[in-house]
Parts: C-alpha cells; structure tokens; sequence
C-alpha cells in the first residue's frame, strides 16, 4: 500500500479535470469568435448543410437510385471477376 | 531429438497455455461478437504469437539470450547488466530471474550494451519486439491512427453547437474517477498501483484506442497490453455499459426533448477549427501536442480541399498498415508473466467504472446545461461525450428514438463525441505534463 | 579532373561490367518473357544500381571507407576491427584485403564500432544497404510478403480434400534432396559448401520466393542473391520444367483420371483452419513461428470478413510496397564478388535439380494415394505440391486436359499447391531450428 | 572437401522429411476433425461453393454481361480521363 | 502550478511566435492561393508544430536534455561533449549556449553518446526529429518521392526530340548562376556563405522539390527549410515569374513559330530509355545514382507494362506516405535560430534569381538551337527547361497561345522539362562530387 | 567574407555546366542511337502515339461520352453513400 497514491489521485484528478474544463471552455469562446470572424469577412460563400458529412465528394443527385443501384452491382460483379 | 526437446509440447508452460485462450477468446469476440475488430484481431492474433513457446517472438536480444542462458553468454553479459555472476558458475532459475530482474531495471544504455552482447553471439531480437519497438515505442504508431481518425473526422456538428465541447470536458471525469479508483484499491490493500500505473489505468475512461495506448506507452508500458484490450473491449460494448445509465439519470420527458436542427457550417470553419485547436494547444498544453497536432493536421488535410491524396491515404493505405502492426504489437504484451496478474483484473474491472462515470458524468453535465441555456439540450446526448467515436453518438441516438420515434440526436450527439476526443487528448497532456 | 577519375568510366572493373550485364539480362527475362516480374524488375534494377563503380549503393560506410582507404581513416578502423596497420603505413591492395575481410569476419560489436567510425569520418551506408538493413537483415520483409500471400490465398480446396497436404509434404524432397546434391557436389571436390550453404541452396526447391529468402538471409546471408534469382528464375520455368517429369511418371490413362467435385467448404472452417495450423506451429515447430505465423495471420484477416480494409491493405499497397524495397535489397547482393563465383553456378545447376525431385515426388506420392484412397486421385495434382502457386497447378489442369479434354483439374491442383507452401515453411523451420 | 557434410545432409533430409510428414499428416487430422466439428456445431450455414474463391465480393449475377461489359469500358475511360 | 509554468503562453519566445505565423502563412498561400499544397501543407504545418515552446518536437533527446538543463544531466553529457561543466555549477544561458553549440559540432559518435546519455535520463527524442532523422537524414524520402515522380513522368516528347535534352541543360546556368550569386552577396559583405551552402542554395535553380531537399540535406542540412520552402514556393510562382522574362527575349515572331508533330514513339525505346540513362549514369557520373538511378527506377516501373501493381503504388500509396513525413520533417527544420537569420532572406532573393536565369538561359538557348535545325523550335519551349513540371510547360504553352493561337506547344514543352529534371540530377550529382 | 569563395563558385560553374552540357550531349546521341537500334530490330512494333500519355489503361472509346458522365456520376454518388 502506497501511503501516497490517494493524495497524489485526488491532486490529478483537481489538477485535470480543471485544466480540461478551462481548455474546453477558452475553445468554446476561441470557436465562437472563429466563427463569428469567418462568417463576417466571407458572407458570401455558399454554406454546406451539416446533414452531409462528405459533401465534396457526393456528385449531383440527378442519376435515380435505381440506375445507381444497377452500377454498384455491375462495378462489384466486374471486381469479382477480374480482380486477379 | 532437438525437434523434440525445442517443440512447443516438450516446453509450454501453464501461463502460455491460458495466454493462447486468452488471445483465441480475443479473436472470437471480434470474429464473432464484433469487438472492434479492426485492432482486436491483429491483439489477439500478436497475443498468441507472442506466447509461442521457445519461440521468443516478444524478446529482445537479450532476453532471448537469457532465456537460453548459456554460460558463457551470461558471463558476457553479467557486466552490462551488473550481476553477479561467474563464468562456469550453476545456471539455476534463480540466476535466469536475477538477470531478468536486472534487464527490466536497467536504463536506456545497459539495454543497448546487452542487447548487442546477446546479438554478437547470434541472438536476435523477435519479430513482435521490433515491431513494438518501432511502431509503439517511439509512439509514432498511435500518433498515425490518431492523425487518420483527425482525416476521418467531421467537426461540422460540433462547429455548428460549441457548447457541447463541455460536454466532452464532462465525460472525462471517468478518466479521474478511474485514477481514484485504483487509488481505493491500492489503499483497500487490494491490489498494489503508482500513481503512474493509476494514471494510465484512468485513460481507459478516454475511451480512446490510441490515446490510451499513447499514455499507456509513456507512463506505464508493462500495462500496455490489458489497457488496450480492455479499452477496446469497452468501446465494443458502449451499446450495452451506457444505455442503463442514461435511463436511469433522465425521466422519460428528458429523453423526448428534441432539439432544434444545427445551422449549416461554412468550409472555411472547418479549416480554421483545427488550427485554432492547435494554436490553444501552443499557449496552454505543448504536452498534449504530438496527439493532438497529428490529429488537428489529419484534420486539416481533410478540410483543406488541396491534398486530396495525401488525406484519402492518412484514412487508408497509411491507418491499415499502422494499425496491422499497432495491433500485433500490443497483443506482443500479452505475455503471461505481465498479463497473468491481479492488476489486469483490476485493470478490467476500473475499465468499466471508468466508462460508466464518464456516461454518467456527460448526462448530468447536459441535464446541467439544459437548465442554463435557451435551446434545448437532450440530456441523452452527453453521453457521447466519453468519444467511442462513433458508436456513443449512436446509442443516443437509439435511446433518444425510444423514447420520441421522432427525435433524431445522431447528429447533435456527434458534436459531443468529436468533443470527447479532444478533451481525452488534453487529459493525456495533463497527465504527462505532471507525471511523464 | 575529379570528375574524370571518379567516373565509372575510370574505375570500372571487368566484374561490375558482367553484373551490370546479369542485371539487363534479368530485367530482359523479366520484361519481355514474363520471368516473376514483380520480383525480378527490382532485384534485376538493384543488382545494376549495387554495381555502380564508386557509388557504393550496397555498401556500409565502414565498406565504403575502406574502400576510399584514406590511410588516416584506415587508422582508425584499424582499432575496431583488429587490424595491424599504422597510421601512415602504405596502403597496399593486401592492406584493403585485410580489412575487408576483417569486416566480414567482425561481430555486431565490431561491425557497429567500424561502422560509427566510418561515419565520424563523414562516409555513409549506401542507399542499398540500408534497404537491406531494414527489410531484410531484420527479416520483416519476407515475411510482411508472406503474410500478404495468406491474404491472398483461397484454402477452400485443401479444406474439401485435406489428404493433399501429404502431397505438398511430398514434395519437399526437393529442398533436401538438393543438400545431398549440394553435398555430392562438395564430395566430389567440384565445389565447396558448408552445410549452411547447402541447406541454404536446398529451400529453392520450396518453389517459394519468400521462404527461399528467409531462410537463405538466416543461415548464408553471403548466397541470397544467387538464391533468390535461381527461384524466382525457376518458378517462372515450372511451365517448361514440370510436364516432361509428369508425362514420365505417369501413363496416358492416369493423366486421364477424373476426380470427384470438391465438397462446398463452409466460411467457418476456413476462418478456423489457420488458427488450426498456428496452433500445430506452437505445438511442434516454434521455429517455424515467423513464417507460418505471418501466413496464418494473414489468412485469418482474409477469411473472418471483419477485417477487410486490413485484408485489402496486406494484399496491395503493403505487400506492394515491401516488394519494391525487397527486391532492390535481393539485387543488392548481385556484386561481383559475391556472386561471379563457382558457388553461383552450382546454386543454379541445384536449383533445377532440386524443382524436378520435387515435382517428380509429388507425382509419385500421388499415384501411391491412388491405389490407397476409395475416391481416384490424379498423380498430375501431385505436381503441383512444389508451390509455386498458382503456376503449379494451371501447369497440372493444362497436362491433365491434354490427357482428357473434360478433366479440369485446377481446383484439385490448388489443394496440393497450396499445402506445399505450408510444407516448406515447415521444412524451413526444421532446418533453422537444426542449424540456425 | 568437407569430411562430415554428407552425413549432416542425411541426417538434415531424415530429420527434416521425416518432420513435414509427421507436421502435415497432423495437420490432415487436425483438419478433417476441426471440419467435423465446426460442421457439427453450426450445420445450419449455408455453405459456400469451393468454385467461388472470392464469393464475398461477388455481387448478385442480375446485370447481364453485356451491360457489365459497357461499364467496365465507360470506367476504364473515365479513370484514363481523370487520372491525374 | 506546473501546468502554468510549463504552459507555452509562459514560455514563449518571440522567435517562436513569429515562426508559428510563418507556418501559418504557408498555409494559407497553400489552401487560398494554391501554392504546391502537396508540399506546403505539411511543412506549413510541421513549422508550426516545431515551434511549439516547450514540446521540443523538433530536438533531439539530447537538445531537449540541454534545454531542460538540470545539472546532474548536463554534468552527465559535459563528458559525451567535452564541455568544462563540473556537477553543482550554476546553469547560466552561456553554459546552455556551449552545450548546444558543442553538440551541433559533435561528430557521429558523440552526438550518439550524447543522446543515449539523455534517453537514461528520460529525455526522448521529439516526434518530427525522429521523422527527419529517418526520412531525411537518411536521404531515403526525396529518393522515394523520385522514385514515384519517374513513375508519373512520360519521356515519350523528349524521345520523338532528344536535341530538347540540350535546353533542359542550358536551363541549370539557373543553379551555378545563383551559386555565383551567392559568392557576390558574400564577397560584397552582405551576408557570409560558405561553398556548401552556396551550392545548396543553388540547387533551388534546379525548380525540383525532392532535388532541391536531397542536395541539401547532403551538403547543408541547416539550410534545409528556407531551401525547400524557396523552392516550392517559387515552383508555385512559375505562371507569375517566368512570362515576363520569356517575352523580353522573345519576338512576337518568334513566339508564334510552329512546330512539327512530335513522331509516335514506340512502347520499346520508352522502355529502353530509363535504362540508356542508367548506363550513362554508370559510365559519366556515380554521384547522381541515387537520385537518377531511383527516378529510372521508377520509370522503367512505370513502361515495362508488366508491373503495374509496383508502378500503382510508387505512384499513389508510397509518394502520399513519403510527402506526408517530408514536409513534416521539411517544416521541422522552420525553427526560430535556423529559419530567422539573414542567410534566409538572402536564400529568398536568391531562389528567385535563380528562376529567372534558368529560364533566360533556356529561351536563349532555344532561340540558338532554332538557327541551327532544319526543324523550326520555337524559343519558348527553352523555358520550360527549367523543370516545375508540368507547370513550366504550360506556361510555355500559354504564352505560345497568346502569339498564335493554333499553337500548341505543351507536348513540345514537355520535352524540354522532362529534360529539366535529368538536368538538375545530373547538376546535383556534380556538386555533391565536387563538394559532399 | 570568404577570400576563396568567388573563385570556388566560378569553378563549380565551370566544372558543373560543363559536365551538364557533356551528359546531356551524349544522351541525346545515345537516345539517337537507341531510337535506331529499337527501330530497326522491331520495326513492326505498332508503335503508340505520343499524344496518349497513358494510352495502358484507356479503354476503347466506344463508349459515348454522356453514358460515362452518367455512369461517372453514379459512381461518386455510389461512392459518397457506401463509403464508410
Ligand atoms: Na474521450
Ligand atoms: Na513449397
Ligand atoms: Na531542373
């Protein structure tokens, strides 16, 4: 039994979770002031919605599911038989 | 004859035997059960390797040489290790443990001197002791997942509600809570911790794979090997440790609470976010930079919409090969001498306090700040404050669709769970800044 | 002027110039007959660039130093390497002799020691040597290969008809009927070999490019160039080796036979068979653990579905990737004095030698299953016990048709061609656990 | 000439031969009893035809070849276009 | 309280902030302006990540040891270093500052001794100087990145019109002008250079990235940073530099001169090609092969059709990996002492001197040759001799364009730029010759 | 100021562009030489023209170009929603 270890456990966890609160909250205000700064020098930049979270790569919806569907099994039948 | 008396039958021990069912029981749990199977296949698959008996997978040089312990290899190195031994002198267990009491102990230059005495009569280093020593002992392994998970990251949900950061700072009382933990065992004279083994015990509560096997690695790297399975094998079972605790600290109306849609988040917030969290982490904790530098620059890569290639390999080509030999090199720790202990049992059993305080801590924290702010705050989503990207976000979303089929949280949940990741990185500066 | 006498054009010697033309010759076989590409491009590529008068790619710096032979440089090797020479003492081709072989000839130690001497003194390894280093001399290259060859291989046939590993057992006759060639060869005072070399030059009858390198890179470091050209060379010759063997050794109405179809095997027992032989590996051949390891985590990764970003990453960019380095370090080994040796024409003249005993084994097992088995065996798949996959086995399914145009026996064939490659990893271990 | 190398290589090939046969004729045990039993245990699954050796991937065989066939060229051409 | 001492905001130095800023810049001209972001990127980052006060990312185990100065430690290293230090001394900046100034003057082996003295005392090396060491110091990544280049480069233009070789030749008048230049700054008293780094700094005429870093990691590893931010910085100001001068020399006759269709050139000589250059390579000048030898490399990789597995990843996987760790370790180098100094300034003036005589000198040379061929070559293809590939030959083309606009000269250009490449390597290889 | 640097830098000058000048002459007539031999020993070679850079991988253009766009279009939509 370490004579020790419950005084040093309790200094960390004052010590941490203090730290982690006050990093987390100048980010809170730090990402607040950011946005505020980005969102007013570059109003005009078309915004993407949240919903989507790969939006660069999504193409134009305007091919239907159906066809998309028949492509994605075409492309794993074409893998399959000719991935060596 | 030699085929016999150097076979693994002729030689297993006890120990090696329980440690093979040890790493089996891994491989079905992520076969079968689907226990994160990414990194627990490669663990448990390494954990039998490094059991083979005979066979030295997870030595070094030295210790192989120890193992086999010929006389006259011993004498040679009795002098880099300081021990007391003559050559011709009886090779008995008790000479075999004092130079391995000896190697353990010894500092960085005594290693490299008995490392090349055993090499200059034709030892070598196992498979599973390189990889460990390139890919985890200079931390670059877990610090190349963590940049892949910054390139697979959205902080949209996060950019678009700040305040749930908070929550991320909330749920790491589980990492804390867990050092105290084993504090009460160690003062329960139940088992026996430092505050250095308490510490990296704590960062299970991160539920962070890589962050626990960077703290683990620089604080205490003989744990290595139960911290990451039980850390892992917790991220697996979120769905079930979490649900019963959130049920149980919100009434059904809590639950029901739906919140208001996030507003859209421009591209350039998404490429400043990460320098500003780098440029906080500059002013406050250079501790915490490796981890979270390489994860803001994994971020950065993704965001910046330049280096398209360089981040569709930090999420592919380059995270699957980290995480091959990430992952043999944690199970190379579990060898039965360091796994085969109380403090793994401890170990398991803090890990899942761990987990249960940091869910408790998120939801009480969002209960907290659902009193304080205009907009509602579905307490349910500060659970996913612990990370376990992204399986915590999910749960609250299941728990939160019970109890209003209507109540879509996946999304507000994710800001908390990205939140959890940075709030496990800066907990692992602290405890290295006060204890590394 | 400097440039002048430190072109190649100056210093260029009779042996480099037959190297450089090996390299080209390598690289014709490679490009325009198809000879293994993959692997002969870049050892063909890196035996030209390790043959660059000066340069010195393939050397160490202790190599290099010794080789500029500045006479205070010299001194202070002198020390290291245990050589008589003062500072000021000319330097006479004898002097460079003694310390080259001094070098050879010196511990890890003493080869450190030189080596950091050489570069206080501002000499440098050469690129090659450092990929050697690293991907060979530490053994991960080879087996990183092997464990992307278990992703890669499919066990379904040798699991729907297990007999046929006896034919990959068969056919490893090849390895050690080529040491008593080897030892023939020395009897006979043609050539000298020690039984290092001769075991060295015996696993090309594994007809398996990673295994031939493992081994020969433990046990004759000095004859892996020789070695791994022969098996790769030979590997690509199955298709004109074999048939002649197998039309011998059998008749028109054996080459005839029609085997049953192979039962379906189901996807648990191929996640379970390699955890079957990793187990048989702990229990009778730790040595064997690297190789056989690496192959069975490999297929393990394939097999269990979880895993597939890890499978996909082990079979392209991974096994890609170490391919290249492997190959330059295999061709680093092609200079002149190691390889224009009567050692060089022995290792090729053994090798064909050592895949005919081989694939005239496997027949001859199989016709001898034949009369034991209810379920008729053709003695073509034994053949394909060598290795040498897939080539092995399409060189079976083509003589087979030839014989019976409706007899399809490239599945049959995999089950054998498959298990030689178990077989001779097997034999590996045996001969570094006797010898290494 | 070297007096023992004969006898070493004897003793190598009885040795070594001697242990693959032991080692795979194990193994063919080892694997016809562990088939046993995981068929035994689990006799429900439906079993995968040993003819597919890459069944996972192989998508269901619905596209005709012929329009598989015109995909694969049309990704052939988009890659050789937009590769960079 | 150790949180706040130990916090950057307490620690940091002037030379830091600005340096942060610097990375930050980087970025930007980066993301916004498009500046080579493949490269600059990771160093933009990879400075900012070197200057973070107190992480000592960038420092050796021994440097961090030095840095955190306590005097049992230093007294420990006073020895490694031969510094007069006795324990109990008082630890002033002077003592602090002949440390650190005897350990950038330590040789090989004291820098090794000093630095396991400091890992026994628990200092570590930091993260980005691990990543220096083995990615640049071992010269391995600007080869890598070679390597994948001449898999990406198609010699087919410089085949159908090897007299184009000559421009590619002209244009590095560009590196030993700025070498020249460099002379006049130092013998006007403006800034000093030695001979190395005026080399070195020359190299940033050869507008070739991977070039530009291996030079300079080989003669003048402390200028590494400004070098290879010079250079790529300037590749990316190409379309804004070279215009300009390329129509002060040229009429607008001249510019709207047309030229022949380029001949096909068969798959046969574009494989024989990398291997005429090898030879050549061999015979002429042993010094360039590992830069030319791994760029041949790649390009036979890339023709020979028959690896195409290889040439895919030397292409895509291993260059993304590879430029990841170069820029990182590039930024590494963006530390206040080495990065604020007039040398850097200077180098910034001098890389753009560079560009322009590179260019001047291949339109020149191209107006020369167009008076001595039957085949008329227009003089603005002379630029793209330069290298910056493939933006030097678009520029040509661009302003080819604007004379005339049915004239297209990209394939022509990219003769000549192709030719740039081979040009710098050949210069490379001369200066480290002469000079390494 | 360094007394021998200018004379060092004229010498690299000279020493460097000449031997650059050198090479590059004898690779032109090398790869003169080398076109003639390859020329001449398979002359019935079809040979590519230069203006396909990766004429390798580019499929027969059979393929009209709005079916690939469609097809191109399908598979990043394919991609954005299947990738993980
Ligand atoms: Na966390
Ligand atoms: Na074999
Ligand atoms: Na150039």
């Amino acid at each position: 039994m370490n004579e020790q270890l419950m005084s040093q456990a309790v200094d960390l966890m004052v010590a941490g979770m203090g730290f982690v609160f006050v990093f987390l909250i100048i980010l809170v205000f730090a990402t607040l002031l950011m946005s505020k700064l980005v969102l007013r020098f570059s109003p005009e930049e078309p915004a993407t919605p949240t919903r989507t979270p790969r939006a660069k790569s999504s193409a134009s919806p305007s091919v239907d599911p159906d066809t998309a569907e028949a492509i994605k099994k075409a492309i794993a039948q074409y893998r399959s038989r000719h991935k060596k | 004859m030699t085929l016999w008396t150097g076979s693994g039958l002729f030689n297993i021990e006890l120990g090696q035997v329980v440690m093979i069912a040890v790493g089996l029981l891994l491989l079905f749990l992520a076969i079968r059960k689907g226990f994160e199977p990414l990194l627990l296949v490669p663990i448990g698959f390494g954990g039998i390797l490094a059991n083979i008996p005979e066979a030295g997978l997870a030595l070094s040089a030295a210790e192989n040489a120890i193992h086999f312990a010929k006389p006259q290899v011993l004498a040679a190195l009795a002098g880099a290790l300081d021990v007391a031994y003559q050559a011709g002198q009886a090779v008995t267990p008790e000479v075999k443990e004092a130079f391995k009491m000896a190697y353990n102990d010894a500092g960085y230059s005594a290693v490299s001197a008995a490392n090349s005495i055993a090499q200059d009569n034709g030892y070598g280093n196992g498979m599973l002791y390189n990889f460990y020593t390139v890919v985890i002992g200079s931390t670059i392994g877990p610090l190349l997942i963590f940049m892949g998970v910054g390139a697979m990251t959205d902080f949209g949900p996060l950019l678009a509600n700040p305040k749930t950061l908070l929550l991320g700072a909330a749920a790491q009382f589980g990492i804390f809570g867990t050092v105290i933990g084993a504090a009460l065992l160690d003062w329960l004279g139940i088992l026996e911790f430092t505050i250095l083994e308490a510490a990296a015990i704590g960062i299970i509560g991160g539920a962070d794979g890589p962050t626990s096997i960077y703290v683990s690695s620089v604080l205490a790297p003989h744990l290595i090997g139960a911290i990451a399975v039980s850390a892992y094998a917790y991220m697996a079972l979120v769905p079930m440790i979490q649900p019963p605790i959130m049920k149980a600290l919100t009434s059904k109306k809590e639950r029901a609470i739906k919140m208001e849609q996030l507003r859209p988040v421009s591209k350039k917030e998404k490429i400043v976010f990460p320098l500003v969290v780098l440029i906080a982490v500059v002013l406050f904790l250079p501790d915490a930079a490796p981890l979270l530098g390489m994860f803001c620059f994994g971020n950065l890569m993704r965001e910046c919409g330049v280096v398209e290639r360089l981040s569709d390999t930090a999420q592919n080509a380059l995270i699957n090969i980290v995480t091959i030999f990430l992952g043999l090199s944690v199970g190379s720790k579990l060898v039965a001498d360091k796994f085969l202990d109380g403090q793994t049992l401890g170990i398991l059993g803090l890990g899942i306090v761990a987990f249960g305080v940091g869910t408790a801590c998120g939801v009480l924290m969002a209960k907290l700040m659902n009193k304080f702010t205009k907009e509602p705050i579905n307490p349910l989503i500060g659970s996913a404050g612990v990370s376990a990207v992204p399986m915590a976000a999910r749960v609250s979303n299941k728990v939160g669709l019970e109890a209003n089929p209507q109540n879509f949280l996946l999304m507000h949940a994710m800001g908390p769970n990205v939140a959890g990741v940075i709030g496990s990185a800066v907990a692992a500066g602290v405890m290295i800044k006060l204890l590394g």
